[in-house]
């Protein structure tokens, strides 16, 4: 039994490496679906959309770039299934570009999945560089600061962005960012001075910071990493990547927990051998 | 000559250390240009010191190929790739994307760097699991306390803990708000002292090791 | 689904192959992983040299340099940017060692900005700032009075202030160097050393998940890549690359048992 | 005449009732140059009023001169944009507790010169009650010196005195006392190891570039430990991210060699470029451990998510891992996989530990001054701030106002 308890102790670590690639992949090829607890900060976000009557103009910045795709692809999916059903009228951009073509490639295949028209039911404005004073320009003139969208197709007439001329047309806006200057930069520069209802949806690493722009009403609403994507996939009745994601999470913590409480078992069978510090 | 290569960078380094320190109380548009000018000027400078390690760099694996030390077919991989992304970058003008569309550096941006890159950074994922299977044992009471507060956390975290153990979600949220707030200040704030020291002994010519040699002859 | 171009397929092979050479690192050292590892080595310092020269050299300094001393070559203000460009090549004539002394008017150059523009910001939010966010009354005055806050759920209550300042004060103690820790400086040491453990644990607790998200990414990737569409990237890779592991060890067993 | 009298009494209270509470204009309004700033606003300043509410708003017009048409500029709920404690330190306010306070700042429909005057009026309206304010002139003008920050600059000239003062004590008395630091004692046992083992020491000086202080503080520890190495004849290697760093390494190992009294042994390529991205750099120095096995691992300076992936290759390789670092986030990887880490501080600690030097054993008693100042401001204040609430007096603001950071 010694002899085992050793042997598990030192154990190779490629061994680790293995149970963890399975965790991980296991759940994401068939995901077994985990109850998801749904936060508040989350479903503040469902129900404002849930809320918006047809045909109202709904706005999703895509401030993140290729490295944080794990985590707010899934938000973005989400968001755009919602809104789509709720047949708003969706308008996408993004201030980094080099999350141009992610944010592209999310839309057409989301719009394509629910069957929705380009011009006609959403817009793709692509990348624009300024950042604040991008914001302020749309706050001015939609079609100064966006004259042709992604595609090269010129704004103005176009049939989604019918009675559109500024940010102050948008009925809400949600600023998925991987660096808090997105959702602060949104909110100080757009939301304002334009007044229209904003929400965020971060990384999980940067959504604690933001927590302060939820309690003062900055933001009506807060998406934090996989979780929050998992929570809003929840929420919308149709399961995703993130879904998958969060099992694929759970799986991989407990199997670490595991491992760390086999190992801790292993450790005190050893020390109660006497010389034979381990 | 001994004024020049001893005494000249010191002057330097005081005139500008004292200079930006004070840049900071000064709100008026002259102290804002300087600032943006000098950081602008700091960019260049570095941009000149990338030759430095290029030189560095082909000097080791020149070495290794004219050696031909064993893995020296390496060297070669290392240089065709360097050579070769800064030809197609050089073609593609330095743009990843031209009006929407995608140029050939932009393709080996997001063909090889990104997920290269991903791939290393998701490597953590691995290490940090056997990380806490070697780290975290009750070797002793310290390491107990780690290892409960780590385990917790894991648990709080994720819909499978909050579903087991309830309780875990409210204390993770005490342990990262609170306790993890406490230490980070208190590290910050030896650590900010520390720097300071160190920046104001730079600039007071006490501190002379960055440039080579003695400290404090 | 949009139709794949060539590119976009080939994209998929070279991702997908370079992805699995890295991980084969997580088996043991081999020639696949120098392989990946070279390549990436060379491709991102070329990455860089290009991103140098046109953000630096042609943006920053060449451009705005032409255009000012075309526009009024009599002022003097306008070869202002020479004086990075000169540093510059300082910083470069360490490669002659009779003059390679004056490099560190260069590095004075740049430590001296650092260590002055470092002083004034380290103390206002480093310094000022954290001891303004520790400093707060114990006490509230609400509606019905006089109350202490005893929610541990909520970082601003009465009770999170006083072990946010016992944690700040005893980790601070611990990092006295000139002072013994003896007595009663002992305890709070101690409980310094306590603090922090705890603090570490949870903020490892607190990153796998990240790091986890990013493994979740890249198999994702992967799995996509795996489709018909790509033509089975990631399969035939992933077959491709065991293969050759075990090529190689057999190969390196031979050349052992040869010796 | 008595019944008229009444009757009157009762019509006119009636329309009186019946009349909404007549409008004030704002009171004390006066304009400003905003104090403190670069120039290009204005600072708006009047009374609270107690009638002072959400349903009545307040407008800004503002014009170039009193003769050219007013615009409007700004507007708000007259119930908001009050001055409250905190936002100014007591030395520096433009406003007094309980004033409105606005800034009006250049914007593309309103811009605001420098130099040039300004004149501004406020309109106050409920329902379509109406009533303007006095007009107030100002003029913008961008200042010298930020008296807000005074604070900041008076704890960096105090800081320096007590750094001075403490330097110069250390001279004259070198022998202070230093407490131990666990992983600094194991430097030496790690070269010793190294040498035995016949395996290269790995010494890495962080991501940051040399004009940031972990980096200072790593290469200084390197030409400590290159002495040592010198002195054993091991090999040491040293692969970069940053040029400069590099260089100036190379200036360090060199005069450490020469200080050790083996010039001969120094080889210049002991420090080398391997390249700036974070997980190419990752790879390389990865491929290095595994290849090389170097038998002392060093990670001092500045970190980001690379530690891990630096140390957990380095622990398989069984190396001795000395780690040091301030970077607050990485700590946790480097504790629970080194053997031995310099916790924040101690980093800056180590080169005074290693050398005994009396300039850098001063500087550490210096920096315990400032802390023992710290910490008794983060007891005192607390206290005061609670006998603040319960006295109910605002008075010690004047002390905790001097511990605030302000914009």
């Amino acid at each position: 039994m010694k002899e085992f308890a050793r042997r598990m102790v030192g154990i190779d670590r490629r061994v680790i490496f293995l149970l963890i690639a399975g965790a991980v992949l296991l759940p994401l090829v068939k995901p077994f679906g985990l109850p998801i607890k749904v936060s508040p900060e989350v479903k503040a976000v469902y129900d404002y959309i849930e809320a918006l009557p047809e045909r109202s103009v709904f706005l999703l910045s895509f401030d993140f770039d290729p490295s944080s795709k794990p985590e707010l692809e899934p938000q973005a999916v989400a968001l755009l299934r919602h809104a789509f059903r709720k047949n708003l009228r969706v308008m996408g951009m993004t201030h980094w570009l080099t999350g141009t073509g992610l944010a592209d490639g999310v839309f057409s295949k989301v719009a394509a999945e629910m069957e929705k028209e380009r011009g006609k039911d959403y817009v793709f404005l692509g990348w624009s560089p300024g950042g604040g004073s991008l914001i302020i320009a749309m706050g001015q003139d939609l079609y100064k600061a966006f004259p042709s969208d992604y595609s090269k197709t010129p704004t103005p007439g176009m049939p989604v962005l019918d009675g559109v001329r500024n940010l102050r047309d948008v009925d809400y806006m949600v600023s998925l960012a991987a660096g808090s200057s997105g959702i602060e930069m949104w909110y100080v520069f757009g939301k304002d001075k334009y007044r229209f209802e904003m929400a965020g949806g971060s990384t999980g690493v940067i959504a604690p910071g933001l927590y302060p722009f939820l309690r003062s009403g900055q933001i009506n609403g807060l998406i934090g990493g996989l979780q929050g994507a998992a929570e809003y996939e929840t929420l919308i009745t149709q399961k995703g990547t993130a879904t998958a994601g969060m099992d694929a999470q759970s799986a991989a913590h407990f199997v670490i927990i595991i491992l760390v409480l086999l190992c801790n078992v292993f450790y005190f069978m050893l020390r109660g051998e006497k010389g034979r510090p381990s | 000559m001994i004024f020049l290569k001893r005494q000249l960078p010191l002057i330097i380094t005081f005139v500008m250390g004292v200079a930006f320190t004070l840049q900071y109380y000064i709100p008026h548009p002259i102290s804002e240009e300087a600032i943006t000018n000098v950081s602008k000027w700091m960019q260049i400078i570095s941009g000149f010191a990338l030759f430095l390690g290029l030189a560095s760099l082909f000097h080791v694996h020149a070495v290794k190929i004219k050696r031909q030390v064993p893995g020296w077919g390496y060297s070669l991989v290392l240089y065709a790739g360097m050579l070769g992304t800064i030809a197609v970058g050089f073609w593609s003008h330095g743009e990843t994307r031209v009006a929407g569309a995608q140029t050939s550096f932009g393709w080996l941006y997001d063909y090889t760097m990104v997920p290269l890159q991903g791939t290393m950074f998701s490597i953590l994922a691995f290490f940090i699991a056997s990380a806490a299977y070697r780290a975290f044992r009750a070797r002793s009471r310290e390491a107990s306390v780690l290892l409960a507060s780590a385990v917790i956390v894991m648990m709080g975290r994720v819909p499978l803990g909050q579903f087991l153990v309830p309780w875990t979600w409210d204390v993770t949220q005490c342990l990262l708000n609170v306790l993890n707030s406490a230490v980070r200040r208190a590290i910050l704030i030896g650590v900010s002292m520390g720097a300071v020291a160190l920046s104001l002994k730079i600039i007071l010519g006490i501190e002379r090791s960055y440039l080579g040699g003695g400290r404090d002859q | 689904m949009p139709e794949l171009t060539t590119a976009t397929i080939l994209g998929a092979w070279v991702a997908a192959g370079l992805t699995l050479f890295i991980y084969s690192f997580l088996y043991k050292d081999n020639p696949l992983f120098k392989l990946g590892e070279h390549l990436y080595v060379g491709i991102s310092v070329g990455y860089s040299v290009v991103l140098v020269w046109h953000t630096v050299f042609l943006r920053l300094l060449w451009e705005p340099l032409r255009k000012s001393v075309s526009e009024a070559p009599a002022l003097l203000e306008s070869y202002i940017l020479l004086i990075p460009a000169i540093l510059g090549v300082l910083m470069l004539v360490r490669f002659i060692p009779r003059i390679a002394w004056l490099s560190r008017i260069a590095f004075a150059f740049v430590v001296g900005f650092g260590s002055g523009v470092a002083i004034p910001r380290t103390v206002s939010a480093l310094i000022l700032k954290q001891i303004e966010d520790t400093v707060n009354p114990l006490i509230t005055m609400g509606a019905n009075g006089l109350s202490m806050g005893l929610d541990l759920a909520s970082p601003q209550s009465g009770v999170n202030t006083i072990i946010l300042l016992i944690g700040v004060v005893s980790v601070l103690f611990y990092f006295f160097f000139s002072v013994e820790h003896t007595g009663p400086g002992m305890v709070t040491a101690r409980m310094g050393v306590y603090f922090v453990m705890i603090a570490f644990g949870a903020a490892f607790g607190y990153t796998v998940m990240s790091r986890m998200s990013l493994l979740i990414g890249r198999f994702s990737d992967l799995i996509k890549f795996s489709g018909a569409e790509y033509g089975y990237a990631t399969l035939i890779l992933l077959a491709v690359t065991v293969l050759t592991l075990i090529g190689w060890e057999a190969l390196v067993r031979q050349k052992g048992q040869g010796v | 005449m008595n019944v008229v009298a009444f009757l009157c009494l009762i019509f006119f209270s009636g329309v009186a009732f019946a009349a909404p509470p007549s409008l004030t204009p704002p009171e004390g309004f006066r304009v400003l140059d905003t104090p403190n700033d670069t120039g290009k606003s204005l600072s708006l300043v009047w009374k609270a009023s107690p009638s002072d509410s959400k349903n009545r708003s307040v407008q800004v017009w503002a014009s170039e001169s009193p003769h050219a048409a007013f615009k409007k500029v700004a507007e708000f709920p007259s119930n908001t944009r009050y001055v409250k404690t905190g936002d100014f330190p007591w030395w520096a306010q433009p406003a007094g507790k309980g004033e409105h306070y606005v800034k009006l700042s250049s914007s593309q429909a309103f811009p605001i010169e420098d130099g040039k005057s300004y004149t501004v009026k406020l309109l106050v309206r409920e329902g379509d009650q109406e009533a303007w304010s006095e007009i107030a002139e100002g003029r913008p003008a961008p200042n010298f010196f930020n008296q807000a920050q005074v604070n900041n600059l008076v704890f960096v000239l105090a800081f320096t005195g007590v750094l001075l003062a403490s330097i110069a004590a250390a001279r004259r008395n070198p022998h202070i006392y230093l407490r131990r630091i666990a992983g600094l004692d194991a430097v030496e046992e790690a070269i010793g190891r190294s040498t035995e083992m016949g395996r290269p020491i790995l010494y890495l000086t962080g991501a940051g570039d040399m004009s940031e202080v972990p980096t200072i503080a790593a290469t200084v520890i390197l030409g400590e430990v290159a002495k040592k190495v010198a002195h054993y004849d091991t090999t040491l290697k040293v692969p970069h991210r940053d040029p400069i760093v590099m260089a100036v390494c190379q200036e360090i190992v060199k005069e450490a060699y020469v200080e050790a009294g083996r010039p001969d042994a120094y080889k210049e390529d002991s420090n080398f470029f391997i390249t700036s991205d974070q997980f190419s750099y990752t790879a390389a120095v990865d491929g290095i451990m595994l290849r090389e096995k170097p038998a002392a691992n060093f990670f001092m300076g500045s970190y980001f998510a690379e530690s891990l992936l630096l140390t957990e290759t380095g622990a398989s390789t069984g190396a001795i891992q000395i780690a040091g670092t301030d970077s607050d986030h990485q700590l946790p990887f480097f504790v629970t996989t080194c053997d031995y880490t310099l916790i924040g501080e101690e980093l800056y600690a180590a080169s005074a530990y290693l050398s005994r030097e009396p300039v850098l054993v001063g500087t550490l008693r210096g920096q315990d001054f400032g802390k023992a100042f710290i910490m008794s401001v983060l007891v005192l204040g607390t206290a005061l701030a609670t006998i603040g609430v319960v006295a109910g007096t605002e008075n010690f603001n004047y002390v905790l106002d001097l511990f605030k950071d302000f914009k």
